[in-house]
């Protein structure tokens, strides 16, 4: 994991998102398909932490050796920021950060299946699988036309792929696990990696636990740090030996994991569990919430 | 460097810090994760994340959300229980080449009591920082820290029984904080880290939501600052010659020396860690700086040397001057 | 706009405001400067600068400091008085066409007794909020309302002799916040204003002083808010039904809609009028907008609304749910 | 007093200041010597409040027409963010705020006295004083060469000028205080008027006072609004009646002020006579420092 200051060679508009591509050889030379980079935001500003993106791109070989490309969903005032900054500014970032996701050794058949901008990690993954000669099927999905992600280099990338909109805008009208089933039929799926909003997440890993596929999920849960200091990350995911649960940190135990040992509905479940000072009169309990 | 070193050391009852910049407990990982990203050896001491008698899972996420120039957070103070701790991350973290310094908390006198015993005699262990701001479910208060006699008798018994130095992190928006910090003083804690991150809330009204899993949270980060200064230096003039850790918004070596003038023996930091692992350390050579553009030899050459009045907390012309 | 108003009228125990939002003490000047900057008829209401029985003539200057989202700031309460301030200040806040909240200070009962006593019966006087951050000259603290009696005695004393709606404004950092609010509120007031300023310092390490000439100040802004929104949280599920004002960095719609939801009745902005005095009057236009969006009729279909789960606050599968 | 959302026309560097010019119709209209803005930073940062800025050219005739030009000295995060701003962009000003400088109705040699980025206001005020017949001299002081504001401007505006700087960079080495009596004597100095830092405009209080000149001075004291809601910009001026002295807003009662009636020494002497909470065993006495 390399911290510094990386140029931005440059930037592009992707539909609703944006690229960047920066100078970061040491980072470039280690990442991997699920990682992701912690980037610093500029000074004196209100907002603080830094903002984390998976690696879209990290290209050893080649006119683009040495160069990192990761890509941004505008959501606030980070993200807006990002959309913002110009080649040649720099940016200060730290990675590779977290957990890869693990290429097969006897299964064949990888079924890629991405929802926004969860993408950007799977078509790299895609890269990889291909190089090592599998065989890539995709699934992408997104609300409407601007967010799907790179169609024409999904398509590239994969033997067949099935592109679903919320709206119908691009590809089939619904969404990814309506197509799913089919998908998975259609291409004899062996093994399965997903990148999207956990709720989806939540409804592949099920589907996946029915069927008996072997399948790993990229997930974004918010971050302080990114770097395994803060414990604000955590994921519910089961203990192997079954004795209960743990509160991994997605940074670094992570985002990769296995969705048959996440607890998706404790993770997802709106219902905070811990408890707050008390209004006056019911009992104090245990709990550190503050 | 080795000027640097002996410039910025500091004697905090005790354990000597060869850099008054320490990182905030709950903040520092559990050993491994910093390695690469800063030299620990030049960051004067770790605090570890707070320890429970108890493993604690902690909170549901979101654990953390963005306010103004401030972080609301909650872990719950997830932790492995004690036991785990000292056969598994103590070691690690005393690997650091730093100063070790445990976080403990407990709901009972008797946790505190366990707790500390469970650290006797294990060498890695630099000192020990009593947390105080959680629950007390012996006398049923949602503070504990924030009664004068509980948080003494808590930090006095922790002392008793610990043979390294102990500081009684004291929470930063208590009402009486400079009578608790003298009454826990008296009580026989080496000193005092001030403070404790103060309640908050985050609510996301787009959701109808609290922004953290757990509802409510604690306030960190540079937004506190005012507020940190300002309890130092009110409980620093309370205990003076007591050494005061001052936690709480800072960022670069001007906060430091804010700090160091408002009465810090030494300074904490936890936000700018997680935003720049290396933080400490640029702090710490921010400090350098200042010192040699003052012409100062160390970080005690500007302890509660804010230049304020003779005429200062005395009675004086305040009346005349009124009208 | 007459929608607006309708959907944004409050009843705050006896006061209408045509919208939630109040200028906070302080930060709304004598009566003539907002003239041309605002359209003060579309501001709930207008706290005075806080009064005391005799003239004030406040704190040396420099009296505000910049912090990270916030300020640093002590004007010593300047004011001319008590019978200046009825004669002459009054009348002019009056003309505004707004209502005037009075924030009233004393160091001793007597003085809250006789200010109040000099408020009766003036019909410019919409209501009375009683600042409770300053030194107890009797008990010798130094901050009044920071203890749980005290504050009940005296916001009960004005409460008793005031014809008008009486405003406990409670310090936003007291920790036993939720119980001076209960005691409050039993004793006879109204309602509370959560919160004010906790204490801060502002010190500028190349002068080695203090960045205001009064020393210490207190904190205001933005860095606020999530303290803020906690109190509120815990006061307004303290003493449910109490209407309770929020301030403390609320600066736009959405952060009032966050006060509403964590329980607030209104909300007063003091920085952010400094920074734009329109503020008042687009953040109601933003809980508008809000309201709109969520198809709600009035800020009251959100307060408390703040969705915590029903095992909040109780015990629970918390143990259970540890290890 | 107008509130308004101002295009930057054009931004100038001068030595070590910066220029900026607004459109701003309603403004220039109103504005007159000694009179100050409010500018609002920009959203999003860590900073606050509005910064304030004396006009120094209010243009109401002529191809100008409507513009209003002031000048940034730059300290720290306002004035630097307000170094950076461009042509095209807007700022969100309020204007024209405070006291102007009163022009003699008898008299008619003024003395213009000015350190620093002062100057940009005396500048203003010797063109509506020539307007007016009068008989205008200067002295202009700065620590440095690029510190002295437009000193061809300088000259052409006055009969005589004396410019001095700390380092002898331009004109005499020495402060403006060195220059001052000659000045006096040589132009029969009826009326002075200053605009500088305020222990430089206390000496020239001192000197004014000593040799009966009417003078008027333009202070700088750190406002939390400038609009005259907070009275934190205050100056302690004596009651006319002899009773005492008042704080006075500087923004509302000032910035210009008469320098006979200002205490000083109270108001620079940097011993605060406030008391804060007392350490435990101190008396707590009347105070609201928090
Ligand atoms: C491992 C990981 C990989 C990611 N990869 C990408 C990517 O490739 N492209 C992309 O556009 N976004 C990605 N995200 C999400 C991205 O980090 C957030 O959208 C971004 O931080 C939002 O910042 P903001 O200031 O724009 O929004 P804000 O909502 O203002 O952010 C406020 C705070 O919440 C955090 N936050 C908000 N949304 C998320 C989220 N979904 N996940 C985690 N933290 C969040 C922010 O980091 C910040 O601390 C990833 C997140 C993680 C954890
Ligand atoms: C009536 C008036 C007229 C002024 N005219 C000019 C001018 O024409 N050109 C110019 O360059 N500057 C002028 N100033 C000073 C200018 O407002 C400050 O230098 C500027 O606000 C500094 O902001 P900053 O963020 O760069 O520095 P910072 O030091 O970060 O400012 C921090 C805070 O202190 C306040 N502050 C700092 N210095 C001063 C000061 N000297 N006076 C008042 N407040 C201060 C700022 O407004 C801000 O609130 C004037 C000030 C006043 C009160
Ligand atoms: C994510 C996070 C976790 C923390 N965990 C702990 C903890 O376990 N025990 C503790 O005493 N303080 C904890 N703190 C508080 C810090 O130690 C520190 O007191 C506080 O953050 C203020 O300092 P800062 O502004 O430098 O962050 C935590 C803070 C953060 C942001
Ligand atoms: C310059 C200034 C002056 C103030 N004066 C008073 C006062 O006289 N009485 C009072 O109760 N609060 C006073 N306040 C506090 C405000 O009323 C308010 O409680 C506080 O600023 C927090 O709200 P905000 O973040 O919206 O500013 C003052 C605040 C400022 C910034
Ligand atoms: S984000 Fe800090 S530990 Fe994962
Ligand atoms: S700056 Fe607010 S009253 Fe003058």
């Amino acid at each position: 994991m390399t911290r510094l200051r990386a140029e931005i060679l440059s930037t592009r508009k992707l539909g609703a998102y944006h690229s960047l591509t920066l100078v970061a050889p040491d980072i470039a030379e280690k990442a991997r398909p699920g990682q992701f980079l912690a980037v610093k935001m500029p000074e004196g500003r209100a907002f603080l932490l830094r903002r984390h993106f998976a690696v879209h791109q990290a290209s050893r070989r080649g006119g683009w050796a040495g160069t990192l490309e990761f890509v941004v969903d505008p959501l606030g005032p980070g993200t807006e920021w990002l959309m913002s900054v110009k080649a040649h500014e720099f940016l200060e970032v730290i990675g590779p950060l977290g957990t890869a996701f693990a290429y097969p050794k006897r299964h064949t058949n990888c079924l890629l299946v991405a929802e926004g901008h969860g993408a950007s990690s799977l078509y790299f993954l895609a890269q990889e699988l291909l190089a090592r000669h599998k065989r890539v099927d995709m699934v992408v999905g997104a609300e409407t036309l601007d967010r799907v992600f790179k169609p024409i280099e999904g398509k590239r990338l994969s033997q067949t792929i099935s592109i679903v909109t919320a709206d119908g805008t691009l590809g089939e009208r619904g969404s990814v696990m309506d197509v799913l089933p089919e998908m998975v039929e259609a291409t004899g799926t062996e093994v399965l990696y997903a990148a999207a909003p956990s709720p989806i997440l939540a409804r592949i890993a099920g589907f996946c636990k029915e069927r008996a596929i072997p399948a790993q999920v990229a997930v974004e849960e918010r971050m302080g740090c990114g770097l395994g200091l803060c414990q604000t990350c955590v994921v519910p995911v089961a203990r192997k030996d079954g004795s209960g649960y743990d509160h991994l940190r997605s940074c670094v135990d992570g985002p990769v994991f296995n969705p048959a040992r996440v607890l998706w509905d404790r993770w997802l479940s709106e219902e905070p569990t811990m408890l707050p000072t008390p209004p006056e009169g019911l009992p104090v309990v245990r709990s550190w919430p503050g | 460097m080795a000027g640097v070193k002996r410039s910025l050391a500091v004697d905090l009852g005790g354990i000597v810090l060869t850099t008054p910049v320490m990182i905030a407990a709950g903040c520092a990982g559990t050993g491994k994760e910093l390695t690469g990203l800063v030299e620990l050896r030049k960051v004067g001491a770790i605090v570890s994340r707070t320890i429970t008698l108890d493993p604690e899972r902690g909170s549901p996420t979101p654990r953390i959300a963005e306010s103004a120039s401030g972080v609301v957070w909650s872990t719950g103070l997830q932790n492995p229980g004690i036991d785990a701790f000292v056969a598994e991350e103590l070691p690690r973290l005393a690997r650091s080449g730093s100063h070790v310094v445990v976080s403990i908390a407990g709901g009972t006198l008797e946790e505190y009591v366990r707790l500390t015993g469970a650290l006797q005699g294990r060498p890695e262990v630099s000192a020990i920082e009593v947390h105080l701001s959680g629950p007390d479910l012996e006398l049923q208060r949602p503070m504990l820290g924030a009664h004068v006699d509980r948080a003494a008798e808590v930090a006095g018994a922790v002392a008793r029984m610990s043979m390294v130095p102990v500081f009684a992190k004291l929470p930063l928006h208590a009402s009486d904080l400079p009578e608790i910090a003298g009454a826990v003083v008296r009580a026989g804690a080496t000193g005092l880290t001030i403070g404790g991150s103060p309640p908050a809330l985050d609510v996301q009204p787009e959701r109808l939501r609290p922004g953290l899993g757990g509802v409510t949270g604690w306030l960190s980060g540079p937004a506190l600052l005012p507020m940190t200064l300002r309890a130092v230096f009110d409980v620093s003039r309370a205990v003076p010659d007591t050494p005061v850790i001052a936690v709480g918004g800072i960022r670069t070596g001007e906060d430091a020396v804010a700090a160091f003038l408002a009465g810090a023996w030494a300074v904490q930091v936890g936000t700018a860690t997680l935003i720049d692992p290396a933080a400490p350390v640029s702090i710490a050579q921010g400090i350098v700086r200042y010192l040699k553009a003052k012409g100062l030899a160390t970080p005690a050459d500007v302890r509660s040397r804010l230049r304020v009045p003779a005429s200062f907390g005395v009675a004086s012309d305040a009346e005349e001057d009124r009208r």
